[in-house]
């Protein structure tokens, strides 16, 4: 039974297997094996707290999450309306953030904006994760062609200047939140895919793998029950971090003037670059400024916690 | 392999025509999109300048008129009464330029002030790149004007006083009805590869522009387009028109006045690299040309007005930087001497700085909206009538020009003659739009969504301006209407315009100082599958008027069939007038005789004539 | 050896074929072809003139026009299959015709000859401003781990990669060019000095949170390497600490820097598009921007081409100096 | 040997009280606890201990190589100096030159990316300004020295290219290179094929013998401290539980566990097909000992006092000593065996086998 990864019943026997799912996937972490003498109690230390910061980090994005889930329900003004205050007005306890241009309340815009920031950085996530990781395991695990063609598609993208095909996509389709975020997500797709391949591939070739197939399992089935929850581990440490590259690609992405269009789709990154303009900067700086100090924070907690969760798990770092 | 790119920024192109005759008109053309985000340059699509007149100008004296000013446009033209004493016609305004700055001493100044030094760098900051400096193939925005003046002496310009007077011909004449011209070019003329001009260049380049298929549309209604242009002998040629046409010279103040060698424009056809590398007769010859990066043009050292028109500075060099506040920045940090913008933060940065001047030219082309009549909603006087109630000019004019555009009322700027100043322009009462929505959608109710109109809103991006002004009128109209935002791409957007393919859109364009080039975009012939008539309205009575004006050369019957063609402007609703851009030249105070230029015959000129300078006897000290 | 090398070639031609492929899709699906060639005259109903069944008024020349659309659907290959036309594309990029810009009749080959060199220079500081800052930054963030200076340097780099790259310029460029005047303003190209010295605030947007992530990756690799033996063993020979960090410690500690100094060659792409528009550098980032807005496609294709074409190269030369890196890996 | 010479001089190397704690999440280690002892100029003393007995710890202590967030008390005197003073201070030249060190794994503990060569002679270079070529001369001979075949060919290899047996050579060319008076090798040959262990053992020997040198051998093994150390340290949880001279060590051990070690090791003269007598459970956990004999849980000898209390080193530094309560080869222990042999178990709870395993 438990040859075959299937969680045991006793509390005790699935513990141990936890345990040792971890230990593996900190193998992963050493190229050079275990580390010898006292280091690694060095490292122990940090390695195993996830500490303040992290919960800090957490409130922080949960705050953000709540805010942008609820942010039509909230006491907040209306983040379209013109002429809320006077143009380029310095916060005050009207308007927190102060106005921007269009004497906007840049509170209410900020809040609101974290709506699509989000959800850009999220889908986009999530879809790497689907589609990337989907063909890194089915690459990492029936190896051969399949893996070189999948390989090769992964290289491909990787070598496709990703912003390039990001304007490529949004300058000629609509841009809408939808395409926006796929576009995000085709990004990701490949450094996404080339993780989870990397880490099937450690375990295809593990005991509790061979033991199913010896069993007779089906493929399906070994990669569903077998391989994805090794494999989810390590993607899922890196959910975060992923998160906040969607979310500063989709800033990157308002820069040139191509993020989703609409008066009422609000981001972080259109208000930055509404603020941003030298004459704003010098003289009404709060305009831009607020938008990137909550951008910078959020992209801040998900980098700090995701490196957290990456470090609690023993996944080695990864060239995003 | 070259020919359809032309072809593929037809509309690009057919709006620049207009821009041709470079009237007192000219947004900065289309050249200007690019747009990265940043580029604030020009708020609105910057579209097609304005119109100018193909066929007349800024300028009544026309005709024979011209004689008061021009040394010799012969009298010719007579058949109309000549205007000589209006002297200027556009009337009241008889600076274009508005100094704002204090110390304003670089505006016409003369022998008062300092004696002009020679020598220096003069570095200009313009809104745009060109895509190339060929007048015979590329489209000249404001900014490629600031480039090519220097090289290209054009034809014909505009004296202090808006009329017209010949610059590198000697002198224009007539017939009586104005059906046929003459002009005859200066003897000694030299371009700068050494060679002589003559009739034949004239006619090779005046055919090639002609030959290019979007130039022709324009010059449709104005020229018998099969035996346009004829060489009568090595210095004279003689233009056909189609109808009386008693202003044309005013045609060749812009690009189409300028002269290219023959056997150059032969060598560009094979090869449009050249169209990097002009070849003209002006003051300057291009040194060295960078796209994106700088144009850098040196004294000509054989120039053939050489006495006649001072030159100053050894070397022009003009950088297109597409976000003028960074513009004004540098110019204010002294990395640049002068700085060409029609961007209201630019200008204010500029006119805020210490040790800069800024000369504004409030009445360049207008900013406003159009209303798609061709198609729902907007067929519908009702709903026009609504968005017109609705919209929020106060606001742009605070919140978008932050107080440096006036506001506008018709297309006509208030210190023009043409004014009408009882037309107003009926915005910000939104309590009279209810009604008509609510009218308009029990009539149509395939129309509206909730109570609201449904429609959908053109502007042209990325810009972030663009988008500010879409939310700002977005926020205006959406207590009526389900605004939908549509930002296209700046190059596509003008196809989507003459296509009919929007409800509403946001336009620069028009800036009549004679308003008989604004015939072209409000003509019934100019619906059709490919509209200049944006709005695709028509209206027969006004085509006529429009007509009549441009047949006869008396002054208060032109005025009087303008007053009344703004009226019915107004009441169809197709326009929502916002602004009158206001162009800024900013320059350190060292820079002298930014305006103040002449002509070959001595005839002070107009200056700032929408941003695009003129700044050959500029000089430094 | 030589197998290898020939592995990489074909690799580097089948990535070329695939990206420009993509790219020449997107182009072809995502935009109209015929509109991008001939603009707003694609519109034009030319089986309706042709048949005298649309009479059109305001077009004259619509017979005319429509030759003109029929030549230039045949010129480009319009009335055939996107893979046809591709083929049909890839044929004339062989003779070395990378074709003309839609923009403004320039050859594409001279446009990214003249765009090439800015983009080259900025990209290169970058790397060397990143490497420059990563490598003492990460040895000394090792050397010194888990004590305050790693602390406040776990939080600056974190702070770094958090900072997005169009803020950071667009900082940079108000206080060091505008506020201060330390750097020029914009991009200066009089001579070969001026420009590198116009061109270090763009590299530092650009390297500094790429450095961020370097001194990460390093610092994390270079305490596991100090608890190697080798490392103990140096310091059991006697030598001073800064020796063996640089010595003996970093080189083999250089791995994932390198990795990465690989992969994101195309980030850094990325960001030069973003960087170069904020500091007006007439590059092949700005460039592409533009000619992807207005669907210049033989341009937008080319620097496809030649960005993944550096980055096939780039991987290459960094497997190479893996075998640098290790001796060990020459063997394999 | 005279150890106890009243007039014998200073001790080159002298450890008193030497403590080393590593704080971990799961508490403090304890890694060594109070180990004190001599080390006198030419003799070789060698600490024995199974693996986590704080051998290792107590070595890199000495070399200084701990992780910093090792705490460590105590005193390290080389030849009158404070060797950890001298190394806060960064004094030059006094590791690689006065004392150094040879590591377990010659796969880990050479450069992977420099020549063979090039490091030794970096010692060279460094602590004595030879010049580059002279440095390489030198490696060279060096490595004829430790008897490595075509020395000239092999100082411009990478490690990767040198089986183990030759790596640890040139580990130990790279030690001796400055003439070190104090060379520490810690299980130089645990690593290596067992076919050249004893060569490798027998070259260190030579060496030391021909330069005067004095070596601290750190094993597991007693059999690789039999002949060739001059006293035998033996490590248990991170406490010394007996020294002596090797003589004494060997025939007259009075410590349960060097009795258990000596017993686990396989020796020549034993039949083909000897039962080796394992030390039952596992060396303890370090952290938070329980304040009695470590070793108690594996005695046979356990009694109920050996969980009361740590028991103390006896005797002095120099001499004889042993920590334990019912010490093998006297009354008390053989009283305790029997006690615990008649009850089948140990106070400590360990069962104990009907019959007395061979005598040892």
């Amino acid at each position: 039974m438990s040859a075959r990864g299937r969680p045991s019943r006793r509390g005790r026997a699935s513990r141990q297997r936890l345990l040792q799912r971890f230990r593996i996937v900190r193998l992963m972490r050493s190229r050079r094996g275990p580390e010898p003498g006292g280091g690694s109690e060095e490292a122990e230390v940090v390695r195993r707290r996830l500490g303040f910061g992290f919960w800090l980090a957490v409130i922080w994005l949960l705050a953000m999450a709540f805010v942008s889930l609820f942010a039509p329900m909230l006491p907040l003004a209306d983040p379209t309306e013109v002429a809320f205050g006077g143009p380029r007005e310095s916060p005050s306890l009207d308007a927190w953030f102060g106005t921007d241009a269009l004497g906007r309340d840049v509170f209410a815009r900020t809040m609101h904006g974290a709506r699509i920031s989000l959800a850009v950085g999220g889908f986009a996530i999530v879809f790497g994760m689907v589609v990337g990781g989907g063909m890194g395991i089915l690459a990492g695990y029936y190896r051969g062609r399949l893996d070189q063609g999948v390989g090769f598609v992964f290289f491909v993208l990787l070598s496709f200047p990703a912003l390039v095909l990001a304007i490529l996509i949004t300058a000629t389709l609509e841009r809408s939140l939808l395409v926006v975020s796929l576009t995000i997500g085709i990004l990701s797709i490949a450094p996404v895919g080339l993780l989870a391949r990397a880490s099937t591939l450690v375990y295809a070739e593990r005991e509790f793998v061979a033991a199913a197939r010896v069993l007779g399992a089906r493929h399906g089935r070994i990669i569903v029950r077998e391989l994805l929850p090794n494999v989810v581990i390590p993607m899922g440490a890196l959910t975060l971090l992923g998160m906040a590259v969607a979310v500063v690609a989709e800033g990157s992405l308002a820069f040139l003037g191509l993020s989703v269009a609409g008066d009422d789709a609000i981001s972080w990154g259109k208000m930055i670059v509404d603020g941003a303009g030298l004459r704003d900067l010098q003289n009404s700086t709060h305009v831009a400024m607020f938008p990137v100090a909550v951008m910078f924070l959020t992209v801040l907690a998900l980098n700090f916690a995701g490196d957290r969760i990456r470090q609690y798990f023993d996944v080695k770092e990864l060239p995003f | 392999m070259t020919r359809w790119h032309r072809f593929r920024r037809l509309v690009a192109l057919l709006a620049c025509v207009a821009a041709l005759a470079a009237c007192g008109g000219g947004g900065d053309g289309t050249a200007s999109t690019a747009g990265t985000g940043e580029s604030s340059a020009s708020s609105e699509p910057s579209a097609p300048s304005e119109p100018s007149d193909a066929d007349g100008g800024v300028d009544e004296g026309g005709g024979g008129a011209g004689a008061t000013t021009s040394d010799a446009p012969s009298t010719g033209a007579a058949g109309e009464a000549p205007q000589e004493e209006q002297g200027s016609l556009v009337a009241p305004l008889d600076t274009t330029t508005t100094v704002a700055a204090a110390g304003g001493d670089s505006g016409a100044e003369t022998a008062s002030g300092p004696l002009p030094l020679s020598g220096g760098t003069v570095r200009v900051g313009v809104e745009a790149e060109a895509d190339g400096l060929n007048p015979a193939a590329n489209n000249f925005a404001a900014s490629a004007y600031v480039m090519a003046y220097p090289m290209f002496d054009p034809l014909a310009y505009f004296d202090a006083d808006g009329n017209w007077i010949p610059y590198l011909a000697e002198s224009f004449t007539s017939n009586d009805d104005a059906t046929v011209w003459r002009m005859r070019l200066r003897e000694g003329v030299r371009f700068h590869d050494g060679t002589a001009m003559t009739a034949d260049d004239v006619v090779a380049t005046i055919s090639a522009q002609l030959a290019d298929p979007v130039i022709s549309l324009v010059y449709r209604n104005t020229i018998d387009a099969d035996d346009f242009i004829t060489k009568i002998d090595d210095l004279t040629v003689e233009m056909r028109m189609a109808r009386p046409a008693a202003r044309f010279p005013l045609a060749l103040t812009g690009q189409l006045g300028m002269v290219l060698p023959s056997e150059w424009l032969e060598l560009a056809r094979e090869d449009p690299t050249l169209n990097q590398r002009p070849v003209g007769q002006g003051p300057f010859i291009l040194s060295s040309r960078v796209q994106d990066v700088a144009t850098v043009l040196v004294r000509n050292p054989d120039y053939w007005a050489a006495g006649r028109i001072d030159v100053y500075v050894d070397r022009i060099e003009i950088y297109p930087i597409t976000d003028m506040v960074i513009a004004a920045e540098r110019l204010i940090a002294g990395d640049l001497d002068l700085a060409i913008t029609s961007n209201a933060e630019a200008t204010l940065i500029m006119r805020e700085a210490a040790g800069v001047t800024t000369i504004e030219n409030l009445r360049s082309d207008e900013g406003f909206a159009v209303l798609n009549s061709g198609r729902p909603p907007f067929d519908d006087i009702r709903a026009r009538q609504a968005l017109t109630f609705a919209s929020d000019r106060d606001g742009y004019l605070e919140l978008i020009r932050q107080g440096t555009s006036p506001p506008a009322d018709t297309m006509f700027h208030p210190d023009l003659i043409w004014h009408n100043p009882a037309v107003k322009q009926e915005t910000n009462m939104p309590e009279r739009a209810g009604p008509l929505v609510e009218a308009h959608c029990a009539d149509y109710p395939d129309n509206c969504t909730g109570g609201r109109i449904n429609i959908e809103l053109y502007f042209g991006g990325p810009s972030v301006e663009n988008v500010r002004i879409a939310d700002l009128q977005t926020d205006a109209w959406e207590d009526f209407f389900n605004v939908t935002p549509v930002e296209v791409l700046q190059d596509k957007l003008i196809n989507q315009v003459v296509l009919g393919n929007y409800d509403v859109v946001n336009w620069r364009q028009f800036g009549t100082v004679d308003p008989d080039s604004a015939a072209l975009w409000l003509e019934c012939d100019s619906v059709g599958f490919i509209s200049l008539n944006f709005p695709r309205y028509c209206d027969a009575e006004r085509d006529e008027l429009m007509l009549e004006s441009r047949a006869i050369d008396d002054l208060d019957r032109r005025v009087e069939i303008w007053h009344r063609i703004q009226e019915m402007i107004r009441d169809s609703y197709t326009y929502i007038f916002y602004y009158h851009t206001n162009w800024a030249v900013g320059a350190r105070d060292d820079v002298h005789r930014i305006c103040g230029q002449t002509s070959p015959d001595g005839t002070e000129l107009w200056c700032n004539n929408s941003g695009r300078m003129l700044l050959n006897g500029i000089w430094l000290s | 050896m030589a197998r290898y090398l020939v592995k990489r070639l074909v690799l580097l031609v089948a990535v070329l074929f695939a990206v420009t492929f993509l790219g020449f899709s997107a182009m072809n699906f995502l935009g109209d072809p015929l509109f991008n060639v001939v603009g707003v005259m694609a519109e034009l109903d030319c089986e309706g003139i042709e048949a005298g069944t649309v009479e059109d008024t305001s077009m004259d020349r619509a017979r005319s026009d429509c030759e003109t659309v029929a030549e230039a659907r045949a010129e480009y290959h319009l009335d055939r299959s996107v893979p046809v036309r591709y083929v049909l594309w890839v044929s004339d990029l062989a003779t070395g015709d990378l074709g003309t810009s839609f923009q403004n009749d320039q050859p594409v080959s001279q446009i990214v000859r003249e765009k090439l060199p800015e983009t080259l220079i900025l990209l290169v500081m970058a790397q060397i401003v990143s490497l420059g800052v990563a490598i003492p930054w990460g040895v000394i963030a090792a050397y010194r781990a888990n004590r305050a200076f790693d602390r406040g340097s776990t939080v600056a780099s974190f702070g770094l990669l958090s900072v997005p790259n169009f803020a950071l310029g667009v900082v940079l460029l108000y206080l060091f060019a505008l506020r201060w005047q330390i750097f020029p303003s914009a991009y200066e190209s009089e001579t070969t000095l001026g420009l590198l010295f116009s061109m270090i605030l763009p590299a530092v947007t650009l390297g500094l949170p790429l450095a961020a992530s370097y001194q990460r990756l390093l610092r994390t690799d270079l305490i596991t390497t100090l608890q190697e033996d080798f490392v103990h063993m140096a310091r059991a020979k006697g030598l001073p600490a800064m020796r063996i960090m640089f010595r003996h410690a970093l080189r083999p500690s250089m791995f994932s820097v390198v990795t990465v100094f690989g992969v994101s060659t195309g980030a850094l792409i990325g960001g030069s598009l973003v960087v170069e528009q904020i500091f007006g550098i007439p590059g092949i980032g700005r460039e592409i921007v533009t000619a992807v807005i207005r669907d210049d496609f033989p341009v937008v294709l080319a620097i496809v081409m030649l960005v993944a074409c550096t980055f096939v190269v780039i991987n290459f030369l960094v497997d190479l100096f893996y075998s640098w890196l290790d001796p060990r890996v020459r063997t394999r | 040997m005279a150890v106890e010479s009243v007039s014998a001089p200073a001790p080159l190397l002298s450890v008193r009280d030497l403590h080393v704690r590593f704080p971990t999440e799961r508490g403090t280690v304890n890694a060594v606890n109070g180990v004190s002892f001599d080390l006198y100029e030419g003799r070789t003393l060698a600490i024995v201990g199974e693996s986590g007995s704080g051998k290792s710890v107590t070595a890199k202590t000495l070399m200084n190589l701990l992780p910093r967030t090792a705490h460590v008390s105590g005193e390290v005197t080389y030849d009158g100096q404070d060797v950890r003073a001298l190394a806060a201070a960064g004094t030059k030249h006094f590791f690689g030159v006065q004392m150094t060190m040879v590591f377990q794994d010659p796969m880990t503990s050479l450069n992977p990316v420099k020549k063979v060569g090039e490091q030794i002679a970096e010692t060279l270079r460094y602590h004595l300004g030879r010049s580059r070529s002279d440095a390489l001369e030198e490696a060279e001979h060096l490595l004829d020295q430790v008897g490595i075949p075509e020395p000239s060919r092999r100082v411009s290899q990478y490690p990767h290219e040198l089986s183990g047996g030759l790596r640890q050579r040139v580990v130990i060319a790279m030690a001796l290179a400055c003439q070190p008076r104090l060379l520490i090798a810690d299980e130089p040959t645990t690593a290596v094929d067992v076919t050249v262990q004893k060569h490798l053992l027998d070259l260190l020997d030579r060496l030391r013998r021909d330069r005067g040198m004095s070596m601290i051998l750190i094993t597991h093994d007693l059999g690789v401290a039999h002949g060739r150390a001059d006293d035998v340290a033996v490590m248990y949880a991170g406490r010394l539980v007996e020294t002596a001279d090797a003589r004494t060590l060997f025939f007259d051990m009075r410590h349960p566990y060097t009795e258990a070690l000596l017993r686990s090791i396989p020796r020549i003269e034993d039949p083909v097909h000897h039962r080796l007598d394992p030390i039952p459970g596992r060396p303890p956990e370090l952290v938070d000992p329980p304040d009695a004999c470590a070793f108690a849980p594996r005695c046979i000898y356990a009694r109920a006092d050996c969980l009361d209390g740590v028991p103390e080193l006896s005797g002095l530094v120099g001499l004889h000593r042993f920590a334990c309560l019912h010490p093998t080869g006297t009354e008390r222990g053989e009283a305790a065996l029997a006690t615990n042999r008649t009850a089948g178990v140990t106070a400590a709870g360990l069962s104990l086998p009907q019959e007395a395993p061979g005598s040892g």
